[in-house]
């Protein structure tokens, strides 16, 4: 038997290359004849353009063209939509107004392009950049969520009827018959703000048009290689195979690289083919905080229904969410939110209403969490509510409440992102949440070492929460693998990688059906030239969507091999396996024959080749999942609190999370850990901050709050339970953003108890310790 | 005219004579003048230590130094301590603790990792969370670069 | 977020670099370690059209002992030079305390004492351990030279009393006197980040413990740096009890500070931490100054 | 950010008003304006070519004034641009005698900043604004000290206003003359809130 490499903490094959620095990120890319891009953004978040005058910064040496909306002619105009609507949901109202390329006639927020520069350097860029006097009527902006529904506010969009984006309401049960079955009904306003994503690399784009080729090749740090290769052959007339698009290494993603369609590649595209010549784009940090898509602002009006037993009748949300100044990516967000507010827990109704607007801040797609953060957030935080007025253990409130492992599957009765009901396919809560309880000791600390160190003066508290993650949703993920002459093995797939090590855990699904070292098996992502068909790299579906495809098309493979083995072997194929890199008979393995002479054979360059064939040990499959798997965990956190300076300290943190069946568990860990690292400065240090004329204040590190290894807990405390998604055939969900989905929750909780003396309620994250101090002195005051 | 400043200098044991602007900023001269591509630009104002170098014996940040104040120094970068075949013990620590993922910030960490642990062979893991303070991470939490800083301290102690 | 053009001048001895100072006028602007200016010259929000770079002047970084048992450091000495002056270090321990707070290690590499006090950047570390040092600014142009005590050298945030044509090159810190102890105490963000307040105090104690001398400097919380003087007023004379330490930490927050609100923290969030911050320094360093 | 507070003159408010139509001096106390043109009544647009230290920059300003109730108030709406960013504010002034012959100018505005300085220049705003606000008011105490003196001696008293370090290098000294054209020179003591923040913020960052 091969030695088996699926489910095995197996080191990284693409390790050796980056940690040498030869891997090649977009920025390292030169080309001869290069040209460099700059964008003249505007100050203002909303603004009439009246005229811009470009003079000066055209005769600038070194500059080759700047260029503004008249130049680009019918280019500009909204962009494709990158989410379809959801009408799947009944009554669901939407207002589709897609991103535009560069400013026409009004600014939507700042920082939208209203000039592109073309220059022999990227300094002389920006120094033309200083040149372009764009003359504005400045507009009142819209920021508040609510006032931008009052009549006569200001309009984004001024052929809307208002700034409502959308709108759609769903429900389980029935809400109101259940809360007048309750005993207690608790009402609490819960805000989320807006966070960035904050990859370290920031977005960027090459684009090289050979003339005399007629191909276009793009290298861009996209998470949707094929829609932005799509999407650029259909605005610019050409054959898909026209233009190629290269994804190279990248400095991670976290959900805003997803974006297509965006100004840089709209224009640079094009001129590229106008100049001739290779055009590069690499967004500074100033521009990643202003023109890159961010997330999570929303303002919750929730109630929670419950009996004096604690028991959840129903819960009921109605929420604002910020679309920003476009909503090109529809309804993603805010479905997931509505998706996890209740998912692990069984509640018999469920309303909840989404409130889309329209603001003159930057457009909002998903970052890492995409939804959930808040949805969690706000179910979490009613059911501590809730704890506190019936005076209930939090850990036995939610434990009372977990839906039980032998409901599977169970029907959500709400619409989620991929447009279908969400069924939560497997899992075990209860088991999650005692785990977490024993790993951190809740008995004791609180009987023991918390009652202790209120007596000593110390502030210690305790946050404990439960979570699903929906992942591996649809469409569909493709995949080829190849086996070459040398009995090594190509597998290309269409989505792409930012730092996930797909080029590992890729190749240990491969390795696992083949018989070959992991090593020996190279992965191609996000390259239209090697595989154009798929999504892309989303909603935690790398692993699970494009996984699935490999070990299919793996599977197909296989089955190749060995049928052509059987003739070679004169063995039947029952009695083959595949081992170290040959097909050879179970009982007698030194009867065998390479997998590279097999692929030889199947390739065969002279003679005949029987009709219906296919040559090559080759193979395509893909796949769809008919839902997306969910992901489920429960995390707990200690905090120590100074009461005067409201600093905390994360004292211990633990968390126990299903993945259904790890691919590799050391990278499923170390996902996890990136996702608590965001999630831990969503709660308590990041923030995206803009004024109320929609000027961003936060542009820069100063500003903008990034957790450094200081602010993480001393050691993360992990383990795993197993209950494989009987979805796809190797039992996988994702694991993208579970660690980023719980964590300001827990952290809110753990910070009240940890402040239990003051009595205060925290329902609001992105804190910082003056807010809580303000908190605290208003609870004190009450 | 644009004003043209040569300066000399040594980068991983190379030296180097070029006419540079001096608004160059290091880090933009080491990339794209020299080419060695693994160092990285991630926030162009001294903050997220992707572009850490270690210039005359200590870690710096090279996007907030021009190149010509590097006139007659000696650099190392991360091209400088191992190949994908021959990996210096800290290198080969991260990959053993799975201790990067996107690998953008790592270059970074590396430099200020190999001159950190030249001062201090035995880190306790808070020191090592100070010490590497000033080099942001989105991937790993940090939790794993704590645990490949500590084994890279011990295989260097076994080396030496 | 390239930095614009400048016309560019590296002198290689004091003498040339203030004759750069003179010719250039209000056109010239001294680049010292750069950890502040070159981040804000790629944001583009300094644009100076010359810069004179003294990093090749090698006079102007050393630490001398002074004759009178203190240390002179020249302006272009790296913050973390001081830092790890094993003498500063055993006599003036407060030195290598507060200096440990400026950012990161690879900051502290290329950042300079003189250049992070002419910046006079009011969150900065360097110009309060001045200011409770009482150091003496050697204030040089071409030709003659001036001294300028610490209190007198900043006039407001990121305004000094230097002209265009002077150079800070020299920082004199007088000796402490016997039984002197600091201690240095901030609340940042995060770690190596901006203080939202913060206080450095300085304690002498005579042979009965009562207090002979007592500096307590604050910063981030006004324009300047801040010395209290109720904080000498109260103390002085006196045994620094728990009591008498309270009074001033709740006076100095009332009325010698001016914190102001910002993304990070209310005013009076900030006003309260001063009061911490102060009973906190003031009493470790009487604890210290004891030992 | 609000702006926010008072300010006692040791005067009467007659000559506190008095002051405020006075070129000369508020010239000292303002930066770097270079030109002041009357568009429409109570509307007029300046240029302001500030020079403080290494940085140079040309801003444009528009201010409009309304509610003028003299001696007693005003209202002024300021729109500048330059840059590094742009400002838009708006403030009331107010002018109370106080019984012992002393006259408080109660101020209250409203400001927002924009481009590079506000997306970067956050942590530094307060202390700048404050700075600013102290440094004008000193400047007019000294103004007004002046010209009481005149007043009770008959004799010219020179008044000096602050130099350019202890102005930050912010003001360029020949401007004075322009101004004297225009009466309604008192308003550009409240741009000064506003532009000259942008200016000096640019400049703060390389001091």
């Amino acid at each position: 038997m091969a030695e088996r490499v699926f489910h095995k903490s197996i080191l990284r094959n693409e390790d050796p290359q980056i940690l040498a620095g030869k891997a090649q990120y977009l920025d390292d890319i030169e080309l001869p004849g290069m040209l460099y891009a700059a964008f003249k953004r505007s100050d203002y978040a909303h603004a009439r353009l009246k005229s811009i005058d470009v003079s000066e910064a055209k005769a600038l040496p070194g500059v080759i063209g700047v260029y503004t909306a008249e130049d680009f002619g019918d280019l500009v105009k909204p962009g494709p939509l990158q989410v379809p609507p959801p009408t799947a949901i009944k009554g669901a109202t939407y207002a589709s107004r897609t991103i535009m390329p560069i400013v026409k006639d009004k600014v939507r927020y700042s920082g939208e392009p209203v000039a592109v520069v073309i220059a022999e350097s990227r300094y002389i860029a920006e120094d033309a950049c200083d040149y372009i006097y764009p003359d504005f009527e400045p507009l009142d902006a819209v920021i508040d969520l609510e006032k931008a529904l009052e009549p006569g506010a200001v309009l984004v969009h001024e052929d809307l009827p208002s700034n409502e984006a959308a709108h759609v309401i769903q429900e389980r049960g029935n809400y109101a018959e259940a809360a007048a079955k309750a005993d207690l009904i608790v009402k609490k306003k819960i805000y989320v703000d807006r966070v960035a994503a904050v990859a370290l690399e920031n977005r960027g784009i090459v684009v090289n048009w050979d003339d005399k080729a007629q191909m276009m090749t793009i290298w861009c740090s996209t998470q949707s290689p094929v829609t932005l290769r799509n999407a650029t052959a259909t605005r610019m007339g050409l054959f898909e195979n026209q233009v190629r698009v290269i994804t190279p290494f990248t400095g991670g993603g976290f959900g805003p690289k997803i974006n297509t369609s965006m100004p840089d590649d709209v224009l640079l595209t094009e001129l590229a083919v106008r100049l001739k010549r290779p055009i590069k784009w690499y967004e500074d940090r100033r521009e990643n905080f202003m023109a890159t898509t961010s997330e999570r602002d929303q303002v919750h009006y929730a109630e929670i229904a419950v009996t004096k037993a604690g028991e959840i009748l129903g819960f009921k949300d109605v929420f604002y969410h910020n679309s920003g100044a476009y909503d090109s990516y529809m309804m993603t967000v805010p479905l997931n939110t509505q998706t996890h507010t209740v998912s692990n827990y069984k509640i018999p109704s469920f309303y909840t209403e989404i409130i889309m607007v329209f603001t003159n801040e930057m457009v909002v797609t998903p970052v890492r969490g995409a939804g959930r953060p808040q949805g969690v957030f706000v179910m979490e935080r009613m059911i501590d509510a809730a704890a506190r007025e019936l005076k209930m253990d939090v850990a036995e409130i939610r434990r009372i409440n977990l839906i039980q492992p032998d409901a599977y599957p169970v029907s959500t009765g709400i619409i989620g992102q991929d447009f279908v009901e969400g069924v939560l396919d497997s899992g075990d809560y209860p088991t999650a949440l005692n785990k977490v309880m024993e790993m951190i000791d809740y008995k004791n600390f609180r009987e023991v070492i918390q009652p202790k160190a209120r007596a000593e003066g110390r502030h210690l508290g305790l946050g404990i929460c439960t979570f699903t993650e929906g992942t591996g949703v649809g469409p569909y993920e493709g995949a080829k693998i190849t086996v070459g002459g040398n009995g090594k093995v190509s597998v290309a797939t269409g989505v792409s990688s930012q730092g996930q090590a797909h080029y590992t855990t890729f190749a240990q699904i491969a390795a696992e059906q083949l018989g070959v070292e992991v090593k020996d098996v190279k992965v191609t992502t996000g390259d239209t030239g090697a595989f154009a068909w798929g999504a892309g790299t989303f909603a935690s579906r790398g692993a699970t969507v494009a996984g699935t495809a490999i070990h299919l098309a793996a599977v197909k493979v296989k089955d190749k091999a060995l049928k052509l083995a059987s003739q070679f072997l004169n063995t039947p194929e029952s009695e083959l396996e595949l081992v170290g890199g040959f097909v050879q008979v179970a009982d007698l393995p030194d009867k065998k024959i390479s997998l590279g002479d097999l692929a030889s054979k199947a390739n065969p360059m002279r003679g005949t080749f029987p009709p219906g064939a296919e040559p090559g040990l080759e193979a395509v499959a893909y796949y769809g999942p008919p839902y997306g798997a969910t992901g489920a965990g429960c995390m707990a956190m200690i905090l120590d609190v100074d009461a005067q300076t409201m600093k905390p300290k994360i004292e211990r943190l633990v968390m126990v999370h299903d993945v259904g069946t790890p691919i590799n568990p050391m990278v499923v860990e170390g996902q996890v850990h990136g996702g608590i690292q965001m999630g831990i400065g969503n709660a308590f240090y990041e923030k995206i901050h803009y004024d109320e004329t929609g000027q961003l204040l936060t542009a820069s590190f100063m500003d903008y709050l990034f957790p450094q290894a200081t602010d993480m807990p001393s050691h993360i405390e992990m383990d795993h339970i197993e209950n494989p998604s009987p979805l796809n055939p190797l039992g996988i969900k994702g694991v993208g953003e579970a660690g980023a989905i719980p964590t300001p929750a827990v952290f809110n909780q753990a910070l009240e108890d940890a402040l239990y003396d003051t009595g205060v309620e925290l329902m609001e994250s992105n804190l910082s310790p003056s807010k809580v101090y303000t908190y605290v002195q208003k609870a004190k005051g009450a | 005219m644009t004003q043209l400043v040569k300066i000399n200098l040594t980068v991983n044991g190379v030296q180097y004579e070029r006419e540079v602007e001096p608004r160059l900023l290091l880090s933009d001269f080491i990339r794209h003048d020299l080419h060695l591509t693994g160092t990285h630009v991630g926030c162009e104002h001294g903050l997220c230590g992707a572009c850490t170098i270690i210039l005359d014996g200590q870690s710096v940040r090279s996007c907030i130094m021009f190149a010509v104040m590097a006139d007659g120094s000696t650099i190392e970068t991360v091209e400088s301590l191992g190949t994908p075949d021959h990996l210096h013990p800290v290198q080969e620590a991260f990959m053993e603790k799975h201790a990067l993922q996107c690998g953008f910030c790592t270059p970074g960490f590396l430099m200020t990792i190999v001159d950190y642990l030249g001062d201090n062979k035995n880190p306790t893991d808070e020191e090592i969370r100070e010490a590497i303070d000033g080099n942001f991470c989105r991937c790993t939490g940090y939790e794993n670069i704590v645990e490949a800083v500590k084994l890279a301290a011990q295989k260097m102690a076994a080396h030496s | 977020m390239k930095p614009a053009p400048f016309e560019y001048y590296a002198p290689k001895t004091a003498e040339e670099a203030l004759q750069n100072l003179t010719d250039l006028g209000y056109s010239g602007k001294v680049l010292a370690g750069g950890q502040s200016l070159i981040p804000a010259m790629n944001f583009r929000m300094a644009r100076p059209s010359a810069l004179v770079d003294l990093n090749k002047v090698a006079e102007l970084a050393y630490i001398k002992p002074t004759a009178e048992g203190g240390f002179a450091i020249g302006t272009m000495t790296r913050d973390n030079v001081v830092e790890h002056d094993a003498s500063i270090r055993q006599k003036m321990p407060i030195v290598a305390e507060t200096i440990g707070y400026i950012a990161h290690p690879q900051i502290r590499a290329r950042g300079t004492f003189g250049g992070a006090e002419a910046h006079a950047d009011p969150a900065a570390q360097i110009p309060a351990l001045c200011m409770l040092l009482n150091a003496k600014m050697l204030v040089k142009r071409k030709g003659s030279e001036r001294w300028v005590n610490a209190e007198d050298f900043i006039v407001g945030p990121f305004m000094t009393v230097l002209e265009p044509e002077e150079l800070l090159a020299e920082v004199v810190l007088p000796p402490l006197a016997p039984r002197t102890a600091g201690s240095y105490k901030q609340v940042s963000r995060q770690r190596g980040g901006y203080a939202q307040a913060a206080t450095i105090s300085l304690v002498s104690l005579d042979d009965r413990n009562k207090v002979k001398d007592v500096r307590c400097v604050l910063f981030s919380v006004g324009e300047t740096p801040i010395l209290s003087k109720y904080a000498a007023k109260v103390l002085v004379g006196n045994d620094a009890t728990t009591e008498a330490i309270a009074d001033v930490a709740a006076y100095v927050a009332k009325n010698e500070c001016d914190p102001g609100t910002d993304l990070h923290g209310t005013a009076e969030y900030r006003r309260q931490m001063v009061e911490v911050l102060v009973g906190r320094s003031l009493t470790e360093a009487v604890a210290r100054a004891k030992k | 950010m609000k702006l926010e507070g008072e300010h006692v003159f040791n005067g009467p408010r007659a000559d506190v008003w008095e002051m405020f139509y006075d070129p000369a001096i508020l010239a000292s106390a303002v930066p770097g304006m270079d030109k002041l043109d009357v568009v429409a009544e109570n509307e007029y647009e300046g240029v302001m070519n500030v020079r403080i230290g290494p940085v140079s920059g040309k801003f444009q300003g528009k201010l409009t004034l309304t509610d003028v109730v003299e001696p007693e108030s005003l209202t002024l709406t300021v729109d500048g641009r330059g840059a590094p960013g742009y400002g838009k504010g708006v403030g009331k002034a107010n002018f109370i005698q106080n019984a012992d012959g002393t006259t408080t100018l109660k101020y209250d505005g409203d400001m927002n900043i924009g481009g590079a300085l506000a997306s970067v220049g956050q942590r530094m705003i307060d202390s700048v604004v404050k700075s600013m606000m102290r440094s004008a008011f000193e400047t007019l105490d000294k103004a007004l000290e002046a010209r009481l003196e005149t007043k009770k001696t008959g004799e010219e008293v020179n008044f000096t206003p602050p130099t350019t370090t202890e102005f930050a290098g912010s003001v360029a000294k020949d401007m004075v003359g322009g101004f004297t054209k225009v009466p309604e020179l008192r308003l550009i003591l409240y741009i000064l809130p506003v532009v000259a923040i942008l200016v000096i913020l640019a400049l703060v960052l390389s001091k």
